[in-house]
């Protein structure tokens, strides 16, 4: 894996693209040349001493021909509240690329992406490296509300996609582990397939039960919350499937993960 | 050219830029961002003898101008701890402080034991600050428990020691004078401040353990006090710990009487924290025409 | 409807909502500002038996998210106090607590006893936390000292009697316990944390006495875990105190165990601050389906 | 005196008008009507929550007809700063009238204004309400380099006016108080005069020693450290020339002040 950084590059842009979702683009070719999908990076927040803590965002996609990256945001807090402010020229201070990012088994035939509202964010370039691995996929995305869809037509054109709104203001109307569960048992056969997913801590729970279910192996990002990002602090625990009582009971969320086998974690809270 | 050097004791530090336990890993976690070498003391994170998973989540919480933890000492134990990260400990050339706790009274002494037949190991810090032992009587806050053993540690090394003391007691200087007389040749000062948060939303703690060690810059002023007491009233040196992410931070703390000082939660949202430090410091030197960094210390009228 | 009411012992508080000793003055500075009525309590600056004129400036220095302070006292002494102050406090439609201490052990008594005399007072409270006293011995933080000053008082009085803690201590609970033994009606925490600034260009402290107060919002994750602590071990009621400025900081108070809670450094940068927090209590209430606030009180699961 | 108030008025303007040095304007009739000279208001930074007390300045100028106020401040530290980057529309926190204000004897035949650096501020407001009285007024400003003076055309206009700056470039070459020495030696009669002076510590000081020498009765605006400024901390003190000892030995520089009588107060620092 690639050597962690800090960066001080310029926000070449902040653009809304859905609901309280901003894309936030800037230049640092090192970074688009080396980070992985599923691995992510921690920015400072710039103007506001007052937050103390670095925040962690999914690398959303890279352009390794002109250097730039893009990270998609959700302005939910403090620190993405001020995120959203930021405009052309202004420094932000990251460092990355952190954690393990997705891995692919050689003998992969399909990928499943699972993505739950922001959870989105890490998928576009895993659509990158899958599609370069010549991987098909099928996508299922789901929101409440059609309004905080994000790059909808650049997944349609790529994947197999098929969309979920709880308001059913758009595609089918409910949870999309309703579509997971509908697709896998139209399957003949599991294998060769993994399912990859990133969203919110009740769909995690279900898709973990769904997988242990089939079963079908399934790559879950996680998201805790984070002082450091790169192993430091130790706050990042996440209960381990099977522990070691009293030995070793946690995984680092920051550098064993955030992408884990989701059979490997509990899920909790 | 400012000479930066300054000696705890025996031991010789070619800056007083060191890091603090906890918050630094193993060192190797930063070595792709800061050269470890240019640091003048890395203290490592607590080892106990055996292995310890840490505490359960949630265990940190951010706050304004600093967080609280209760991590629970996590470590994959003593001889785990030689296997694994000593080996990465014993390339860099600057002081490797390792930290050392017991969860009974004799687990100092078993660690250090151990330890001595470790090479490079430039000193020991001795975690007085963690869970309970002696039924309920707590070596971080008992002057007389503290004292005991540092001296049973003193008897098994000829390392320079150091006694790592927690703020959240009636006197620091009772409990410093106490391992001063236990043969610790340095003192450092604070580990974190009892803290807590509360969830008003779901109404329960924000940690998981209730209450945690509160740490960052919103404690400096409680450790300069602390760290002011203790330089005031012992003879042996004092190491400053608490809230330090600035070389003025650093700065008021050599004044107030710190000989060295340790970057702690710093190190976490500024991975460079203790570089940026050790360059502002000499910064300050130079335009104050300071020749020797350890004019500074308990530079008070 | 929310019903505000909470029962500190004997006294009843239409609300919650007090302000800490010497951070509203007498209540008359606020006139123009707030509608002293709303207040639920209000405590006035802490008053001695003598006229004090209080410690040479620098006094107060402003900190990220609090400030230090090492006021000293300052009072214009009993006498002065009941002819010059008590007037105004005496118009009030709520409940005045004067503050009193001693810079002996029988200060306290002589205050109470001369204020029984006087109309107006719903209750005392008794500020542990001043310089020392008994060659050294500070009556903060020696649990038989606050035993013995506090059932001195109780004799002499039926009004309710609140002791206010210092946060400086090994044990908050110990001394707590000691002043729920010699007869408080209530506890109050926490008085400021020791705290101290240095100028790095002067090279000296930036308070005149050295060591100060800390207090504000930086000071609450400390207040927090004290609060906590004293509901948990004792059976009379706590009074919260620290970093309180929005009714959020107030909930988290009220969920860790405060029957009330006090105002302190927030009143002087946000002179209405106790009102916002009344409006702020009262609106999540609602929001929460609480009919009576008290029902908050400790609601740790 | 006036009841002080909180209110939140909307900044019309902030104008740099020297070095450093801005003018913020907005409307608070209230304030306009009652704000006397050598009062103050406390306002709260905004947008900057780790900038925890408000902070004092002197009432610079009042429009009672159209209800605009006006302060003059220098951009020292991290409030100023902050300040300074205000533009129109932004709301700001303020606090006021506060403190006791200068006051006039009857008898006053004429008044000298001794101003240094930003201590220019009250004097604006001063020369309205000694013109009001029908005062005759001379005006010494100093300065340490002539980018710093503010408001000269109008002074120069309604006092008799004496500038000088430290280096020379514009005015008298020297300190301000080497010209109040001058003109008070050329004075025959010190009867019915008065100085008025706000400034650095070392010019008040230097007007305390003239003051005593002439002898002449002299005001000073004092600025101290405030937490509150309106006699809630008590943390503004400073010392009294005559204490009583053991009992009342400061006064408060927000309350008792921030005008006093120059040989009242023992100034430090
Ligand atoms: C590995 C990783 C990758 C992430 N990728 C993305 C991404 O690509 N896009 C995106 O919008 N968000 C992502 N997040 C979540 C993002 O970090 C949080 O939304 C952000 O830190 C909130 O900061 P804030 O200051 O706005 O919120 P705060 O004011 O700090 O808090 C607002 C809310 O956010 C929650 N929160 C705070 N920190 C985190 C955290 N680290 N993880 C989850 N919740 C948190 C808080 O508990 C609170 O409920 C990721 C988190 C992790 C750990
Ligand atoms: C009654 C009164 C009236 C004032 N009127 C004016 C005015 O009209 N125009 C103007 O520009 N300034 C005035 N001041 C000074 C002004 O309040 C300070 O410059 C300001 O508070 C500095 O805030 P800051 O956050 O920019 O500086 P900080 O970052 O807080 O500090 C920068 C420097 O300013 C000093 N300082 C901080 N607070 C004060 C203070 N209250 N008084 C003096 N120095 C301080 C600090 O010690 C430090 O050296 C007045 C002060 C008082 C007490
Ligand atoms: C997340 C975290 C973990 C820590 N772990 C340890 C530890 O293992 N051993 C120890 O002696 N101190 C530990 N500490 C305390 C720090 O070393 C330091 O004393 C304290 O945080 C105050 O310094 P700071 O304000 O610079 O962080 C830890 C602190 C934090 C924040
Ligand atoms: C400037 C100042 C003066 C104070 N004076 C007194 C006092 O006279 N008596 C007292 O019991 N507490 C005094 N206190 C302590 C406060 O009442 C309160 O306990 C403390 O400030 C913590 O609360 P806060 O963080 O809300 O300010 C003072 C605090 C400050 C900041
Ligand atoms: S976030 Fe610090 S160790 Fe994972
Ligand atoms: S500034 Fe608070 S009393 Fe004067």
């Amino acid at each position: 894996m690639s050597e962690k950084k800090l960066f001080q590059p310029r926000v070449a842009e902040v653009r809304k693209v859905a609901h309280d979702i901003y894309l936030l683009q800037f230049h640092q070719p090192f970074l688009s040349r080396n980070a992985r999908a599923g691995q992510f990076i921690e920015i400072k927040t710039p103007f506001r001493p007052d937050i103390l803590w670095r925040r962690p965002f999914s690398i959303h996609n890279v352009n390794p021909d002109d250097g730039d990256v893009e990270i998609l945001f959700h302005a939910v807090g403090r620190g993405t509240k001020a995120l959203a402010h930021l405009g052309p020229g202004d420094t932000i201070d990251i460092l990355g690329p952190l954690g393990n990012g997705f891995h692919y088994d050689d003998e992969l035939r399909e990928a499943v992406l699972v993505a739950g509202g922001l959870g989105v964010a890490p998928f576009r370039l895993l659509q990158r490296e899958l599609a370069r691995r010549g991987v098909p996929m099928t996508m299922f995305y789901g929101v409440s509300d059609e309004d905080q869809f994000c790059g909808v037509d650049f997944f349609d054109a790529h994947v197999n996609l098929k969309l979920s709104t709880v308001d059913g203001s758009r595609g089918y109307k409910g949870v999309v582990t309703d579509l997971l569960v509908e697709y896998l048992d139209a399957c003949d056969d599991l294998a060769h397939k993994a399912v990859y997913v990133c969203g919110p801590t009740p769909m995690l729970r279900r898709v973990q039960e769904i997988a242990r279910q089939y079963p079908v192996p399934a790559q879950v990002s996680l998201e805790t919350i984070m002082a450091c990002g790169f192993g430091a602090c130790v706050g990042c625990a996440v209960p381990m499937t099977h522990p070691q009582p009293g030995v070793k009971e946690y995984y680092l969320t920051c550098k064993d993960g955030p992408v884990f086998n989701i059979e490997e974690i509990v899920i909790n809270g | 050219m400012v000479d930066l050097c300054v000696q705890i004791g025996p031991l010789r530090l070619k800056n007083p830029v060191m890091t603090a336990s906890g918050t630094f890993g193993y060192a190797e976690e930063f070595k792709d961002i800061v050269d470890l070498n240019e640091i003048g003391g890395i203290v490592t994170k607590t080892v106990t003898p055996n292995p310890r998973p840490g505490n359960p989540p949630r265990r940190i919480v951010e706050l304004p101008g600093g967080m609280l933890n209760s991590i629970g000492l996590p470590n994959v134990g003593l001889e785990n701890f030689i296997r694994e990260k000593m080996p990465f400990l014993q390339t860099l050339r600057t002081e490797v402080v390792i930290n050392v706790a017991g969860t009974t009274e004799d687990g100092f002494a078993e660690c250090v034991s151990r330890l001595e037949d470790v090479d490079g190991i430039s000193a020991y810090e001795l975690n007085f600050s963690c869970p309970n032992v002696n039924h309920g009587t707590s070596y971080s806050t008992d002057p007389n428990i503290a004292e005991r053993i540092t001296a049973a540690v003193r008897r098994l090394t000829r390392r320079p020691l150091i006694a790592k003391l927690t703020p959240n007691v009636t006197s620091i200087s009772e409990i410093g004078l106490a391992v001063q007389n236990g043969g610790a040749d340095a003192v450092s000062a604070i580990n974190t401040v009892v803290g807590m948060a509360v969830d008003i939303a779901a109404r329960k703690p924000k940690l998981a353990t209730i209450t945690g060690g509160y740490s960052g810059p919103a404690v400096k002023p409680i450790a300069l006090a602390k760290v002011y007491e203790l330089a005031r009233n012992l003879s042996i040196p004092v190491i400053a710990i608490g809230g330090i992410a600035t070389a003025e931070d650093a700065l008021e703390f050599m004044i107030a009487g710190a000989t060295a000082f340790q970057v702690g939660t710093a190190n976490f949202y500024q991975p460079d924290a203790t570089i940026k430090i050790k360059k502002g410091l000499e910064s300050y030197c130079k335009e104050h025409n300071i020749s020797r960094v350890i004019e500074l210390v308990g530079a008070l009228p």
